[in-house]
């Protein structure tokens, strides 16, 4: 069942209300860097950063499915193609490719070419093993929880590691029905 | 080149100051300050000494303002070759100072001092000064004309005015002297020449021109007299003239010189007042002389001598003169330049002349960096001359540089300030702002840094001075040491090592070298943290304040370590205490620190010195300990250190610094980290405040090690013995339970423990606490659950359900020491916690209880079986009671016993040791309110023990009999019909919740008389908790128990029926039959007389109507029926009787048995209108059903006849 | 190039964040020292000089012999200073201007605390390769 | 290069070019991302002034590059040495870039020599922040007041920079004030400079 008129990113993401993205890069490296300053270890900094995703995740859906008129789509392929053709592009202006479908249809990867998360970063040694951009699997995984879909999102490939491109894999865990989301951190 | 030169210096008058005879420095010291006192003397005071021989050729002379200016020369100084050229390099007088006490003799000094004087030709005047002379040598003085002054020795006062004078007439005569010269220069003229002008080839056209420029010179050389003269005008026009000629004869060096001069005598002239004109018109002139001096340079006797230095000097005059913040710039410019020419110089000394003036116009202009560099560049020309002194100046001079590299010593106290402000900055707020931390390692610019350390230890090492060399090394090997190789560092090590060997043992360093310490923690022992302040207020002084040390509560406690700064500690005057620090040596060799302990500033504190040893590269955590020793406030900033034969002192905050720079990765490593040490929170050192000596109370269970062992329910005592460990009498002390399973403590002994009060130190007392084991059914399920995680054994010795003793207690509300009112706030009280360790082993345990009823019907005789009931009698107490011991076992035939019940219980021991088990039956009537001997039927029936071995089980039958009622009576009925009334529909009134209440609380009652005791070895004794079982056992027939019939039943024989069937055969038989039927047996074929005695046992009339059944073996009525073998005399049936309450009735009737055999006879009776009671004791529904009532069966031996 | 050329790059703290020695000279470790404590003066004349001016190429500001400090300060007062032999300002201002480019860009690394030394060994080389392009 | 689909790949960040500071991500993005440093930061915290000097710590991070980048990139590579220049730098040229307009109003304190204030009737970070009221006078501007901070103090003019809310009749928000406050030695340096 295709949305009635699933209008594309870009037209939302021009009739938006926008700003600087140097404002919004900057600003998220500088909670990227409290964290490192208050959690010291990269590995609780990943938790944080992905829970932080994950709550942002779990109130941003609203307006996606409000400004998108993407109805509520049952299949998870559709979905994962609403995120990343219109969802990045609502809100940060980038692009995702769904790609790596695997064969039942319950995996797939989000590949973004750029994003504005990580201008001119470069991990120091100090900072092996970061996922700078964990926030975003954390907003996926608590988008995609208020729809119902329980995921599973891992970092494939992350250029600040070496690679070509960001990768995101999405797995579906289970398609739950309705069910509030619970915070477990509070 | 001369150093401290400046544009006013050309107006100045060279004087040398020489000691005369030996002078000891201190005198010279204070000779030669009275005397550089006086170095500008103005004209108006010098007019009495002065005398005008002939019309002074300074015209226009300013006798009013004008001064003349000194420049004494301590020591005196070779003369210049370029005297001619600058008049005022000229020493122009000798002042000799003389100390009479040491050279008695005068002649001598006279001439010693002429003999000095020598050596300055150009001297003008000379004087002499001795000072304090002895009185021969004053007469003797006062004779002598000449340059001799004796000081009379007086106060400082007239001395300073008497030195003030003379130094007044020598100016006074140097003016006149001045003078004389110019006149006689004027009219003569001199031939003057300067080291520029080549002695080498005199050639004819060399010598015109020297001809020519002699008139300019020599007018510059005027010039320079009025100016030391005090008359610039006069000064000015010959420097005109001068310059002039100059020009013309193309004399560069002199025009230079000339200008020079000019500019001095404007200055003069404007008495130092600068404003932008004149400064403009300065530096105007001075660029000038700069160029001409440049243009003077003569490039065939270059390697000789060039007028480089004047250019220098000249330049470092003007930048001196301009010398201002604002002028910074050009400043800059003229010393860059300055410096510039430092290369070409060919004298060495004159170099570094040059290098310490521009560092010093640097250090004025505030170019702190810069004026470190060239101080530098001093220092390592002082270095490549290879001697002693030079090296102690570049020591000198380095230790100057110090503060522009960072690398000062905390000798010099700028630096120590560092943490200590920025301290405060980060305590605050945990972690710090990113770039407040970056400004905290301001400037570590390592390179530089190490380099100049290096530096100054070497050169310190050259200058011998140990102390310096090892602070040096110290904050080299401390600070960077990841930059310095294991070689190096081990280098540092030795140096250290030497330094301190030439050092007094003992000698303290400003700076620390290794290790380093932080704080680790403060580990409380348990007496610091049950220190409970005390509200002297309210006599449980400790309530309400909770225990100081760990147990506060800090609302804001986010983990930050801030929060441990907010952590307060008492300490107690004469308690030892402990805390943590750890050490850390980075380096590459074996750190032997000789001796460690806790520096504390506020001096009421022991602190006990240790030693370490710290491997290459590793850390250690120590525990330092010490005692505090008064009342007040520890601080603990650090740890004082003796290693590397120093003792240096190690702040904590330093180090905290440190790590927090590491973490920001803005210091080059943290030393911890690198030697494998994990981080921690860097802890702040808490509040500390000590407390004057407390009572100390130590506890220990008397021969108990671990924990009491207790069978379930088991009852024993523990003794604790408290002795007061503490140098402080106890004078209150309170006991208090908490933890739980309080209930397990019986009682405390509260008073042995009141009794001993004031506790004196050292003293001991013993309180016996009874201890009763909980039943580990009861247990709550944290520790059931704790149970099943220990193990089947059941052993639960865990602190968790284990009751706590506390015991709060005090010292005097004043300690002797000082008095009340300084201590006005009360010593706090302490608490100590004695935990009652309890480990409940499963005991003897009851499997179940059960209800058994035993039914044997009585046998007919002549008189009734006493009704047991009667036992409740209130006659004959004792005898009954007694009777009634073995009565509980026995059973008499004849009475029979019908409706008995047993309470069986059966036992099992699972322990492995015997148990022996009592049950006792507590008699006591409860319901027989009216009976006025209660309390004597309180006595109990003791039963025969029973043993029961391991893992056996036993029975235990107890007869309930004895719990019957005497009388279905009212009062008692009302309760029961209550407690009857659920099922009796009438009673609604009562509801059912206190129905079934009461007839538990009756229940209760009975049950409360049962006790089972146990017994197990020699001290082990305890109660069997069986209620619960005796209650389910008991709960359905209770009301059988308890309460008797309404009416009860007896058959028996009656005698004179006897006597009639006697008189109805022969008498001799009935004789023979009278004992046997005594015996109870009937004869068959005889009527029998007998009667049925029927008891009311309620306390209203009844009405009924009876009838008696006789069945034979079979069970057959053998009355009624066709085949009846019993015939019968008297009603038998519906018989209709009232019975007056508690009396008895009785209905005669005869029988005739027609076969021998065994029969049975019965009683049953249907009641009239009956009353609720009986209703309700025979659980009828309805009010017209009729209620039977039954007696027991009696059983009857009819014997046959022959 | 220059035979002697030593660059580094000086925090707002003073604390020296990059360093190199980039000239063509065979490099001598107390040369390299003594360049250093050149430049380290040399910052007493740039913190008055940096006021007069909003150029951020200060161009050669002090000399000690025939070494030259030139000196270029950035809006966050960060200063590269290139101590250097050579008389080429138009070379040594492209110079500081492609560094300062870098800089920014290091900067602008979130996870670089202003202030803190440059690690990147990427950096390092580009700053190497414009030394030899420019100087 | 955001947001203009396939890029070429850089082997380091170096390589590629600054940004023109064209490129843009959607309000909410911003909005939401800020909502979870204020609350992140809300969590380690004991009382509001710790809050506000945590946030303010974030902003000057930002303020600390923005100066370097946009004097750079916007300003042809211009300092600015004098008080009235940088302030009027951060009041536009800061503004403009950060927050797509130019602020408000910039006013000289009127008892305080020292003192400067930068307003704005709706300050992006405060539009969609609702303060509760348990939080008193805590104020979203401590970011905007660090960054403002920042680029001050990185430029060498540290100040002390505070956020305030200023009711105006007329209007049922009130608007934010960043009020700044320069260490003398400013003063000082600008009276030497004349």
């Amino acid at each position: 069942m295709a949305p009635a008129a699933p209008r594309s990113g870009d037209a939302i993401f021009a009739n938006v209300e926008r700003v600087n993205a140097e404002l919004f890069t900057l600003t998220y490296g500088a909670i990227v860097r409290q964290l490192l300053t208050d959690l010291e270890e990269v590995e609780e900094v990943n938790k944080q950063l992905d829970q932080m995703g994950y709550n942002i995740g779990i109130r941003l859906i609203d307006e996606f499915l409000a400004k998108s008129n993407v109805s509520r789509c049952v299949d998870f392929k559709e979905t994962a193609e609403a995120i990343a053709k219109v969802g990045f592009k609502m809100f940060l202006g980038v692009t995702a490719s769904v790609t790596n479908w695997d064969a039942d249809g319950t995996s797939c990867s989000l590949v973004l070419e750029d994003n504005p998360l990580v201008d001119f970063v470069e991990l120091p040694d100090t900072c092996q093993g970061l996922y700078y951009c964990n926030i975003l699997s954390g907003v996926v995984r608590g988008a995609l929880e208020m729809v119902s879909m329980k995921t599973e999102v891992t970092w494939i490939r992350d250029m600040l590691r070496g690679d070509d491109a960001y990768e995101l894999q999405v797995k579906l865990l289970k398609q739950v029905p309705e069910e509030y989301p619970y915070k477990d951190d509070e | 080149m001369e150093p401290d030169v400046s544009i006013e210096t050309s107006s100045m008058i060279r004087v040398a100051v020489i000691p005369v005879g030996p002078v000891p420095p201190n005198h010279l010291r204070d000779y030669s300050a009275m005397l550089l006192r006086h170095c500008t003397i103005s004209l108006s005071t010098i007019s009495s000494f002065y005398t005008e021989h002939q019309k002074s050729p300074f015209s226009n002379q300013p006798w009013d303002s004008g001064s003349l200016r000194f420049k004494f020369m301590l020591g005196g100084s070779p003369s210049s070759p370029w005297e001619d050229f600058q008049s005022n390099r000229k020493i122009l007088a000798v002042i000799g100072l003389c100390h009479c006490p040491s050279s008695p003799d005068l002649d001598a000094v006279v001439d010693q001092f002429a003999a000095a004087c020598k050596g300055y030709p150009s001297a003008l005047v000379q004087r002499c000064f001795g000072f304090c002379p002895g009185d021969s040598q004053l007469e003797d003085g006062s004779k002598r004309e000449g340059n001799l002054i004796l000081f009379p020795p007086s106060d400082r006062q007239t001395q300073e005015f008497h030195m003030n004078t003379m130094v007044q007439d020598i100016a006074a005569s140097l003016l006149m002297e001045f003078e004389k010269w110019v006149l006689q220069a004027e009219s003569a003229g001199t031939i003057l020449k300067t080291p520029l002008d080549s002695q080498a080839s005199l050639s004819s056209e060399e010598v015109i021109k020297a001809k020519k420029r002699r008139l300019g010179r020599a007018q510059k050389t005027i010039g320079d007299y009025c100016l030391l003269a005090g008359s610039p005008v006069d000064a000015n026009a010959h420097y005109s003239t001068a310059l002039e000629l100059a020009r013309l004869t193309g004399d560069y060096f002199w025009y230079a010189g000339a200008l020079e001069g000019s500019v001095c005598a404007l200055l003069i002239d404007r008495m130092g007042q600068k404003d932008p004109i004149l400064e403009g018109e300065v530096k105007y002139r001075y660029n000038d002389v700069i160029s001409y001096y440049r243009k003077s340079f003569i490039q065939d006797n270059a390697q000789r001598v060039s007028p480089l230095s004047f250019e220098l000097e000249a330049t470092l005059k003007l930048a001196r003169f301009l010398c201002r913040r604002e002028l910074a710039k050009e400043v800059v410019e003229l010393l860059t330049a300055a410096a510039d020419g430092a290369k070409s110089l060919i004298d060495a000394s004159d170099r570094l002349i040059l290098y310490v003036e521009i560092a010093r116009l640097f250090g004025t202009l505030g170019y702190h960096r810069k004026a470190a560099f060239f101080s530098r560049q001093v220092a390592q020309l002082y270095l490549q001359q290879e001697n002693g002194l030079a090296a102690i100046s570049a020591m000198q001079v380095l230790a100057m540089t110090t503060k522009a590299y960072r690398v000062q010593s905390r000798a010099s106290d700028s630096k120590h300030s560092l943490p200590s402000e920025i301290g405060p900055s980060y305590a605050d707020g945990g972690k710090m702002h990113h770039h407040s931390v970056v400004s905290l390692f301001e400037s570590q610019w390592s390179t530089l840094q190490m380099v100049v350390l290096r530096e100054i230890l070497m050169s310190s090492v050259r200058a011998g001075d140990p102390l310096a060399a090892w602070s040096a090394a110290a904050r080299l090997l401390r600070c960077y040491y990841p930059l310095i190789t294991p070689a190096g560092q081990n280098g540092l090590a030795t140096a250290l090592k030497n330094s301190s060997e030439r050092l007094p043992s003992g000698t303290r360093c400003a700076d620390p070298a290794l290790p380093f310490i932080r704080l680790h923690s403060f580990p409380l022992q348990p007496s610091q943290m049950d220190i409970v302040k005390r509200n002297p207020a309210r006599e449980d002084w400790w309530a309400g304040s909770a225990p100081s040390g760990p147990f506060i509560y800090t609302p804001f406690s986010k983990g930050e370590p801030n929060d441990t700064s907010k952590q307060e500690l008492i300490w107690i005057v004469g308690e030892p205490v402990q805390v943590l620090v750890e050490l850390a040596n980075p380096c590459g060799f074996d750190l032997m620190v000789e001796s460690i302990y806790l520096s504390v500033h506020s001096g009421n504190f022991d602190a006990f010195p240790i030693r370490v040893n710290l491997p290459p590269n590793s850390s250690k955590v120590i525990t330092l300990s010490g005692i505090p020793t008064s009342v007040g406030h520890v601080t603990i900033p650090g740890c004082t250190v003796h290693c590397f034969g120093v003792i240096t002192e190690h702040l904590f905050k330093d180090v905290d610094n440190l790590l927090h720079g590491a973490a920001q990765g803005l210091v080059l490593s943290d030393p911890f980290r690198c030697c494998g040490s994990a981080k921690l929170r860097n802890v702040s050192v808490p509040q500390i405040s000590v407390v004057p000596p407390l009572p100390l109370l130590v506890s220990r269970i008397v021969g108990g090690v671990g924990a009491v062992i207790l069978y379930e329910g088991e009852i024993r005592d523990v003794w604790i013995s408290l002795a007061n460990a503490g140098t402080v009498p106890v004078e209150q002390a309170h006991i208090s339970l908490s933890g739980k399973n309080q209930d397990a403590v019986i009682s405390v002994a509260y008073e042995t423990l009141k009794s001993v009060l004031p506790l004196k130190p050292g003293a001991e007392v013993t309180l016996p606490v009874t201890l009763k084991a909980w039943q580990l059914g009861l247990v709550d399920p944290d520790n059931a659950a704790g149970k099943s995680a220990s193990g089947s054994t059941g052993r639960q010795s865990k602190d968790g359900i284990s009751p706590i003793l506390l015991i709060h207690y005090t010292g005097p509300l004043t300690n002797p020491g000082e008095p009340p009112e300084n201590g006005s706030s009360v010593p706090p009280g302490r608490r100590l916690v004695v935990p009652l360790h309890i480990c409940v082993l499963q005991g003897l345990s009851l499997v179940k209880a059960r209800l058994l009823s035993m039914e044997i019907p009585a046998h007919i005789g002549e008189n009734l079986p006493k009704p047991v009931r009667l036992d409740n009698g209130s006659t004959e107490e004792v005898t009954i009671s007694e009777s009634k011991a073995d009565g509980l076992v026995k059973i008499d035939p004849f009475r029979g016993s019908w409706g008995l019940r047993f309470l069986e219980l059966e036992l099992s021991n699972p322990t492995d040791v015997v148990f022996e088990i009592s049950v006792s039956v507590q008699l006591e009537n409860s319901s027989d309110v009216d009976n006025p001997s209660v309390d004597q039927d309180a006595a109990e029936l003791g039963y025969p023990k029973t043993r029961i071995d391991r893992d056996y089980s036993a029975r235990v039958l107890i007869p309930l009999e004895h719990f019957k009622l005497p009388v279905l009576d009212g009062s008692f009925f009302v309760k029961d019909s209550q407690a009857d009334g659920t099922s009796s529909g009438r009673t609604l009134s009562f509801s059912d919740k206190t129905s079934k209440a009461e007839l538990n609380a009756s229940i209760k009652n009975l049950i409360s008389r049962i006790k089972l005791r146990w017994q197990s070895g020699r001290n082990s004794s305890g109660e069997l908790n069986i209620k619960d079982a005796i209650q389910a056992a008991l709960q359905t027939s209770v009301m059988d128990i308890l309460l008797p019939d309404p009416l009860t039943f007896g058959f028996k024989l009656s005698k004179n029926g006897a006597g009639h069937a006697a008189k109805l055969d022969s008498p001799k038989e009935s004789n023979v039959q009278v004992p046997s039927t005594s015996k109870g047996s009937v004869l068959a074929h005889d009527m029998t007389p007998m009667e049925v005695l029927v008891r009311n046992n309620t306390m209203e009339m009844i009405k009924m109507r009876f009838s008696i059944r006789c069945r034979d073996v079979a069970g057959a009525n053998c009355v009624e029926g066709d085949k009846a073998t019993v015939l019968w005399a008297g009603v038998l049936s519906g018989v209709t009787m009232e019975v007056p309450p508690l009396q008895e009735v009785k209905h005669s009737f005869s029988l005739y048995f027609l076969v021998p055999g065994e029969y049975t006879l019965v009683a049953a009776a249907v009641i009239d209108d009956p009353n609720d009671i009986l209703r309700a004791r025979a659980r009828s529904v309805s009010s017209n059903e009729p209620i039977f009532c039954r007696g027991p069966p009696f059983h009857v031996r009819v014997i046959g006849t022959a | 190039m220059a035979s002697t050329a030593c660059f580094i790059i000086v925090s707002r703290n003073d604390i020296p964040i990059y360093e190199a020695e980039v000239g063509s000279a065979v490099k001598k470790e107390d040369a390299a020292q003594q360049h250093q404590f050149i430049l380290h003066a040399a910052l007493d004349v740039v913190q008055d000089l940096a006021w007069t001016t909003s150029a951020m190429f200060l161009k050669a500001i002090d000399r000690f012999n025939d070494l030259v400090v030139s000196v270029y300060v950035t809006a966050g007062h960060t200063r590269l200073m290139l101590l250097h032999d050579s008389r080429n300002e138009d070379g040594i201002k492209s110079f500081f201007q492609e560094v300062h480019e870098l800089y920014i860009k290091v900067l602008l690394n979130p996870l670089y605390l202003p202030g803190s030394r440059i690690t990147s060994s990427h950096f390092d080389t580009k700053v190497r390769a414009l030394a030899r392009k420019y100087l | 290069m955001i947001g203009v689909g396939k890029i070429k790949q850089y082997s380091n960040v170096l390589d590629k070019p600054l940004s023109k500071g064209k490129q843009e991500v959607s309000l909410s993005a911003f909005a939401f991302l800020f909502s979870e440093l204020v609350q992140y930061n809300q969590a380690q915290v004991d009382n509001i002034a710790e809050l506000e000097r945590r946030l303010e710590d974030a902003g000057y991070a930002v303020g600390a590059r923005v100066l370097e980048l946009l004097c750079h990139r916007d300003k042809g590579n211009r300092r600015e040495t004098r008080l009235l220049g940088i302030l009027s730098f951060v009041h536009s040229t800061v503004w403009k870039v950060l927050f797509g307009k130019v602020a408000d109003s910039l006013e000289k304190g009127t008892e305080h020599e020292d003192e400067y204030m930068i307003s704005e009737k709706e300050l992006l970070v405060n539009r969609f922040i609702s303060i509760p009221k348990d939080m008193g006078t805590f104020n979203c501007g401590a970011f905007v007041a660090g960054i403002v901070r920042g680029v001050l103090d990185s430029a060498g003019f540290p100040a002390v920079v505070t956020a305030h809310f200023v009711p105006m009749e007329g209007q049922q928000r009130p608007r934010t004030t960043i009020l700044i406050k320069f260490a003398e030695e400013v003063l000082r340096r600008e009276a030497r400079l004349g």
